[in-house]
C-alpha cells in the first residue's frame, strides 16, 4: 500500500531523540564546532545510557532489527535526522558500533558478532570504527595497499588508513574497535581484500592525526597507522566463507546499501534545521511562505524557500524508500545511491542558499546557519562522492559493469 | 506506517491503463500532435478503462470510490503514453470531479450519472486567463447575481472542448472568491472563440471563450448557495497534472536510456561516456523524487489531511522534473532530438506545458 | 586595451540589419514557422541584393575581412545576433557562402576560392552548405563512411548525409554548391577525411528527405544522398597540401573555431529577443526591473529577468571575445567552445524560463515566446552539443589528447 | 572598440600584484584564517604596490588617476591570493575612494594625503546593518540635524578595523537618503563592540558598531550640505567585491585542475574521467564570463557612463561564481577539499561570503 504515516513506534522513538538534540545538541553546537575535537560527553553519555535502558543502538538500529521490528530502518533514518538536525557533528560521535559494527554485522560469522559486538550493550560508552581510505586513494577501493599477511597463528597488517570517522573515540577514548579493510594478496584486486578487526589496545596500531575540517568538527576524522600489527586468525571477518573470494568485498559494498541512507538522513536533517531558521527568521520580518500563490509572483526569497521545500521533501521521501526496502528485505542499491545523491545536492544547496539569503545574519558565526552549511558538505563528499554514486545509479540503470562504464 | 508499492487492485490498474497508453496513445501520438485532433480511439477505448466510473459511487451510476491515489498511478501512465491524449480523456472529470466534491445533492443527481455511462461524454472547465500573472485562487472573470441568478463576465483560455461539452465547470470571482458554475452547453452569452495554438499538447481541443452577461440559474452555482471551496478542486488538479508529468518525464528518460546504449559514437555506446551516463542517472533520480511526492500529496488528500503545501511542493518539483528530464532527453539524442523522427522533440514541447497550465486535468 | 565600446563601422551595419530583423524577419516569423521549409524570398532577396551592393556576405562577413576590417569577426558576430533577433530560422536562410563557404575560405587553395565563391558576388541568390554528419554518427566524425574513389581524372563519391543545413537551398533552390566530407582511405581514421565540392546540378547527389524540425523551421535540413557522383580532381579541397595527412581534418576543425562563435551569437539573438519580450509584459503590467535592489527581495520573477540578463551578457561576451580573438590572429579554440556552451545553456534557459515566466502568453502561438523556446534548442546541439564543446575545452585546459580525455 | 587584454602599463601593474598574492598572501593565507589576524607583512609589503596612491591626483599626495578597470585588474589578482588579505589590504580606500569620488575640496585636502603616505593607515566603512534584508541604499542607522552638526544612531555590522582606522566613513539614512560621514577615531558616541566571527575570511578584523547620539560635525558629511550620491560609491564596490570574488573562484579551479591532474584512481587521474573534466570546463567558462562582466562594467564607469545595472549584474554573477566555483573545487577533491590540509575548503567559506556582503571593498 502506498502511505505515508510516521509509524507510531518511531514517533515514540523520536520523542526522546528529539528531546536530546534540543537539550543536550543544539545547545553544545557552537562550542564543540568551536573547540575542535573534544568528545562531547554530556551527549554520550545520555545516548550510551539510553541505549543501554532500551537494548536499543542509535547508531545502527540494531535493537529494533533484534526486536523483529518491520521498521527497524525506517527507524534508524529517523533517528539520525532528528539527531542531525539538533548537530550533525555531535550526532557523528554518537557511541555505539556504528559503521564497524555495520560491517561486522553484514559480514562476520555468529562467533565474532558475539565476540565484537556484545562491549557495546554493556560497560563504560565504546565506539568501533571502519578503515578504508588510504592516502593514495579515495574512492577507488580496490587499490588498497595495506596488507596482512598470515603468519603462524595470525596475521600481520602494515598500513596507512585515513579518514576514519571517530577512530580516536574508537581506539584511544574507549575499549572500542575499528574494522579494517586490507589486502590478503596485493595482485588480487578487489578479490584480495578482507576486512580485519583490531580491537583497542591492540600493538602495533596507533593514531597518528585528527584531521581538521571545516565542519562536523565534534568528529574525530583519524588517521591509523598499522605497524606489524598482529591479530588472532579470528580477527578476520567472516572467514568461514573465504571459499567466495569477492564475499569480502561484496559485504563492504552491502554495508554502503546499508550506510548510505543513513547517510542521506543525516545530511536532511541538518537541511531541516537551515531551512527551519530560515522560515523563522523570515516570519520575524512578517514574510509569509503561501504555498498555493503562483510561485514567480512572490517575493524571490519566498519562492527559493518553497524550492526548497520541495527539494528537501522529495530527498526525504527517496531516502524513506530506501530504508523501506531495507525493511522489506528488497534490493536498495540504485534507491540508496538515490537518496545519498540527492540529499548531498540537498543539503549543499539548502544551507548555502540559508547562508545567502540571510545575508549578513547568515553569514555570522552568532546563527548556526553557517555551521550548518559547514557541516552539510561533508554528505556530498564521504560515502561515495556524489560523482561515485551516479556512477552506481547509472551503472544500474544502464545494465553495465563497472568496465563498461568507468 | 509508510508504504512504497501500490495495493493489488492498483497494479492491476496500473497494468491495464499501461496496456492502453501502450497500445493507443503512444502510437498514434505523433499523428495526433500534427493534426491537432486526438483520435477517437483515444477516448472510446480509453473510455473503457472506466476510469472515472471507478471513483463515482454507485447512486449515481458508477461503481467505486475516488482514489487520488489511485488517480496519480493511472496519470502516470497516461501521461508515460500521451500528455494530450491524457487530459482529453479525462476532460469528463472536469466536470465530474468538482461536482463530487462541492456539489449539492441535487447537482450530483442531475449531472454525475452522465458522466458514468458506457460511452465518452467530454467535459469541460474554464478556469485559466490570458495573463502572465494568471492566479487561479484569484480570477479576473466576474460573476455578480441578479434576480436570483448570476451573471458572468471574462475571458477564459484553453477551455478543452469548449464546443463539444455537454457541461462546462466556469470559474468566477464572486464577491471577490473564486467559485465554480456549471454551464450547459450553448448557454447564451458563452462564446467560443478561436481554438487555441499552443506549443505543445496540440492534440488537444482547446479554446478561447468569451463570457459576456452570461445567466447562470442560481441553482447551477457548484454547492447551491453557500457555494464551494476551490481548494479541494485546486488540489485534485495539482495531483492530476503533476502525475502527468512524472508520466512524461518518465516516458523520456526511458526513451533517452535505451537511445543511450544503443546509439554508438567514438568507438562505443554513448552511454558508456559520464557525460551521457550522469545526466541518465539524474535523470532517474528526478522522476522518482518526483513521483514520490506526488504520491504523498494523494494519500494526503486520500486521508482528508490538509493537503495543500504538499500538492503544491509536488506540482512545483513535478513542473521542474517535467521540463528538465524532457530537456536532457533531447540533449541526449543530441540532433536527432530536434527532429519528428524521434518523440522527445514533442515531450519537450508537452513537458513545457505544465509550468503554465493550472486547472487541466482533475482526478 | 580593454574596452567595450560598439565600433562605429558596426554600428553602421547594424543598421540596415536591424531594419531588416524588424521589416522582413519579425513579420514573416510566425508563417515561416508554420509553414515548414518554405523559402523567404522576401528576406532572401534584401540580403542577397544588399550584399551584392556592398560587397559585404551576411553569412561569413567575407567583404569586411577583404577590405582589412579589423573587427571582421566582430562585425559578423553583431550581424548573426541581430538577425537571430529578428527570427533565427530566418536567418539560416541567408544567402551566401555560409558555412560551405568558411570551409573553402578555411581549406580551399586560391584558384579554388575563385573557381567556387565567385558565385556568391554576383547574379541570383545562392546557398552554400556543409555534409559532415551521416546517419550512424553525429559528433564522430571520424566515423564518417561516404567514400571518395578516385577514377582516372576524378573522384567518385558514394554515401549518405543528414542534418546538412540549407541543402535544398543549395543543391535546389540555386546554382549552389556543397563541401561534402569523405573518406579517401577508410582505414586511415581522420587523416583519411577529405573535403569535396559538389556543385549544383552534379549528377549522381539528390537531396532525399528534408527533416521536420521542433523549431529553426524556415531553414531546411537535408538528407542528401551521393551515389556514385563524379567529381573533378581540383574539386578536392586544398589538394596542394595533401603532403600533410592531418589537414584535411584539421581544416574542418579551424572551421569550426570559426563558426561556433556564430553559432553562440545566433543563439544569443534569441535570447534577447526572448528577454526583450518577457520585460515588455512586465513593464506593461507596471513591473519594473530594478537592478539596484538586494535580489532576493525583488519578486521573483524580476530576480529571474535580471538573472538571465547577467547570464546573457556574460555569454555575449565570451562570444565577442572568441571573435576579437580571431580578429586579432589569436588562437580561439577554447573561447570558441566556452561561447558556444555558455549560449546554448542561456539561450535554452533564458528561452524555457521566458515561456515559464509568461504562463498561458508564454505557452500559446499567439506571442513568439514559444517559438523562440523551440528554435533556441538547436544551439546546444548543432555544431558539437554542449557536451563535445565541453569536451573541447576540458581537454585544452587540461592539456589532454583525446585518447587521454575521452 | 571592443578590447580584451590589459595595456602594457597594466600587465606590468597585474604582474606585480600578483607575484605579491603569490609570494605574501598565499603562503600565510590558512595561519592567518586560523589566527584570525592578518600578517603585518600583508598590508606592509602590499602597500609598496601603492595601489591607491596610484588612483589618487598628485595634490593630494597621490601620483595617477583612478582607473576602475585597473582596480578589477589588481582586485582580481589580490582575490587570488587572499580574500582577507585583499580587503585588509584595500581598508584606506574605504576612505579615500568615497571622498575622491564625493567630498569637497575641503575634504579632499583634509583626508586624502593621509592615505597617501609611505604606511598603511588602516581606514573603514560601517556600512552594513545585521538584518537579512540588509539594502545599502536604504540603511536603518539614521542621521539627524542638530545646532548645525548631524546625530548618527543606528548598529553596524562587519566594520573593518573599526578600532584602528583614523578615519571611518559611517553610511546613514538623512531624510531617507543614505548619506556618508566622516568620522575620526575616538568619535563620542560611536562604540566598537564584539569582534565578529564570521564562517570565512576570518583573519579580516571586522567588529559590530554602536552608534549612540554620534555627533558629527557639518563639514563631516561627505560633499558637504549637498551631500553626495552612494550610488557611485556602491559602484565601485560592486566592481572591487566581483574583482576580488573572480580572483577566489580562479585560485580554486587553478587548485582543482592540478589536484585533478595528479591524483589517481581506477587506473588514470581523476581528471581523465567526464564527470570531474566537465566540472573543469565548466568552472573555466564561468570565471572567464564573470571576468568579462566586471571588466565592462569597470570600463564603463571609467567612461562616466551609466553602469548601475552593469554593475550590479557583475555583481550577482560573480557572487554566484565564486560560490559555485569553489563548491565544486572541494567536490573536485573529494574527502581531501573538506580538511585544512587544501586551501579549497576556506576558500568556499570566503567564496560564500561574496553573496551577503557589500561595501566592503572598493576601487
Amino acid at each position: 500500500m502506498i502511505e505515508f504515516a510516521v509509524p507510531e513506534s518511531i514517533e515514540e522513538r523520536l520523542q526522546f531523540v528529539r528531546r536530546v538534540a534540543q537539550e543536550h545538541m543544539r545547545p553544545a553546537a557552537r562550542p564543540y564546532d568551536d573547540t575542535e575535537h573534544q568528545v562531547p560527553w554530556d551527549f554520550v553519555r545520555v545516548m550510551w545510557n539510553e541505549s543501554l535502558r532500551t537494548g536499543y543502538s542509535f547508531r545502527s538500529g540494531a535493537g529494533a532489527q533484534a526486536n523483529g521490528s518491520q521498521v527497524a530502518s525506517q527507524t534508524l533514518l529517523h533517528v539520525i535526522e532528528m539527531l542531525s538536525w539538533g548537530d550533525a557533528g555531535i550526532y557523528l560521535c554518537g557511541p555505539g558500533a556504528g559503521l564497524g559494527g555495520a560491517a561486522i554485522e553484514a559480514t562476520g560469522t555468529p562467533e565474532q558478532k558475539k565476540r565484537f559486538l556484545e562491549r557495546y550493550r554493556e560497560g563504560e560508552p565504546k565506539w568501533a570504527c571502519m578503515a578504508m581510505t588510504e592516502p593514495h586513494c579515495g574512492s577507488d577501493t580496490a587499490a588498497i595497499r595495506t596488507t596482512a599477511v598470515r603468519q603462524g597463528d595470525g596475521w600481520v597488517l602494515n598500513g596507512e588508513k585515513i579518514f576514519v570517522t571517530s577512530g580516536h573515540k574508537a581506539l584511544v577514548d574507549s575499549q572500542g574497535l575499528m574494522v579494517v579493510w586490507a589486502t590478503v594478496d596485493p595482485k588480487a584486486g578487489r578479490a584480495g581484500m578482507k576486512p580485519f578487526v583490531v580491537e583497542a589496545g591492540t600493538p602495533g596500531v596507533r593514531v597518528t592525526k585528527l584531521e581538521s575540517k571545516m565542519g562536523i568538527r565534534a568528529s574525530d576524522t583519524a588517521s591509523v597507522v598499522l605497524e606489524d600489527c598482529r591479530l588472532p586468525l579470528e580477527n578476520l571477518l567472516g572467514q568461514a566463507e573465504v571459499a567466495d573470494p569477492t564475499k569480502g568485498f561484496k559485504g563492504a559494498m552491502a554495508t554502503f546499501d546499508n550506510t548510505r541512507p543513513s547517510v542521506a538522513a543525516s545530511a536532511l536533517g541538518i537541511a531541516r534545521a537551515s531551512l527551519e531558521l530560515v522560515k523563522e527568521l523570515l516570519a520575524l520580518s512578517g514574510m509569509e511562505v503561501r504555498y498555493d500563490r503562483p510561485r514567480h509572483l512572490q517575493p524571490a526569497i519566498v519562492r527559493d524557500v518553497i524550492d526548497m521545500e520541495a527539494q528537501l521533501r522529495a530527498a526525504w521521501l527517496l531516502t524513506l524508500k530506501a530504508g523501506w526496502l531495507m525493511d522489506s528485505k528488497l534490493p536498495n542499491t540504485v534507491e540508496s545511491s538515490m537518496c545519498k545523491v540527492k540529499a548531498g545536492d540537498v543539503v549543499t544547496r539548502v544551507t548555502q542558499k540559508g547562508v545567502e539569503l540571510m545575508g549578513p545574519l547568515g553569514y555570522s558565526r552568532r546563527l548556526l546557519l553557517e555551521k550548518w552549511m559547514r557541516d552539510a558538505k561533508i554528505n556530498d563528499l564521504f560515502e561515495g562522492t556524489g560523482q561515485i554514486n551516479r556512477l552506481v545509479i547509472a551503472r544500474r540503470i544502464l545494465g553495465y559493469s563497472s568496465r563498461e562504464l568507468k | 506506517m509508510f508504504g512504497f508499492e501500490p495495493t493489488d487492485d492498483q497494479k492491476t490498474l496500473v497494468e491495464s491503463v499501461r496496456r492502453f497508453a501502450a497500445r493507443e496513445l503512444r502510437p498514434a501520438s505523433r499523428a495526433a500532435d500534427e493534426s491537432g485532433e486526438p483520435p477517437a480511439r483515444w477516448t472510446q477505448a480509453g473510455w473503457e478503462l472506466a476510469l472515472l466510473a471507478a471513483s463515482l459511487p454507485e447512486e449515481h451510476g458508477g461503481f467505486g470510490q475516488r482514489s487520488v491515489v489511485s488517480g496519480a498511478l493511472f496519470c502516470e501512465e497516461l501521461g508515460w503514453g500521451d500528455a494530450a491524449g491524457a487530459i482529453a480523456l479525462l476532460a469528463p472529470s472536469l466536470v465530474a470531479v468538482p461536482v463530487l466534491l462541492g456539489g449539492t445533492a441535487e447537482q450530483k443527481a442531475e449531472v454525475l450519472p452522465g458522466f458514468a455511462g458506457d460511452d465518452y461524454v467530454p467535459g469541460s472547465a474554464a478556469w485559466q486567463e490570458p495573463r502572465f500573472d494568471f492566479d487561479p485562487r484569484v480570477v479576473h472573470t466576474q460573476a455578480r447575481r441578479e434576480n436570483g441568478s448570476y451573471l458572468l463576465d471574462g475571458v477564459k483560455c484553453n477551455v478543452p472542448y469548449a464546443a463539444e461539452a455537454e457541461w462546462m465547470v466556469v470559474y468566477a470571482a464572486l464577491d471577490g472568491v473564486t467559485q465554480p458554475f456549471l454551464l450547459k452547453k450553448g448557454t447564451a452569452g458563452l462564446q467560443v472563440k478561436e481554438r487555441e495554438r499552443n506549443m505543445g499538447l496540440r492534440a488537444l481541443p482547446l479554446y478561447t471563450v468569451e463570457l459576456k452577461e452570461c445567466r447562470v440559474p442560481a441553482g447551477r452555482r457548484i454547492g447551491g448557495d453557500r457555494g464551494c471551496d476551490v481548494e479541494p478542486i485546486l488540489n485534485a488538479s495539482r495531483v492530476a497534472l503533476s502525475a502527468l508529468a512524472v508520466g512524461v518525464a518518465r516516458a523520456a528518460y526511458e526513451y533517452a536510456l535505451d537511445y543511450a546504449k544503443t546509439r554508438h559514437a567514438f568507438g562505443e555506446a554513448i552511454a558508456q561516456r559520464q557525460a551521457i551516463a550522469f545526466m541518465l542517472a539524474e535523470m532517474a533520480t528526478e522522476v522518482e523524487a518526483a513521483r514520490l511526492l506526488v504520491w504523498e500529496a494523494a494519500w494526503r488528500l486520500d486521508e482528508d489531511a490538509d493537503a495543500t503545501r504538499e500538492a503544491c511542493l509536488a506540482k512545483s518539483f513535478a513542473d521542474d522534473t517535467a521540463l528538465a528530464v524532457t530537456d536532457r532527453a533531447v540533449q541526449v539524442l543530441g540532433g536527432h532530438g530536434y527532429i519528428a523522427d524521434h518523440p522527445v522533440e514533442m515531450w519537450l514541447r508537452n513537458g513545457r506545458g505544465f509550468g503554465v497550465l493550472e486547472g487541466l486535468a482533475l482526478v
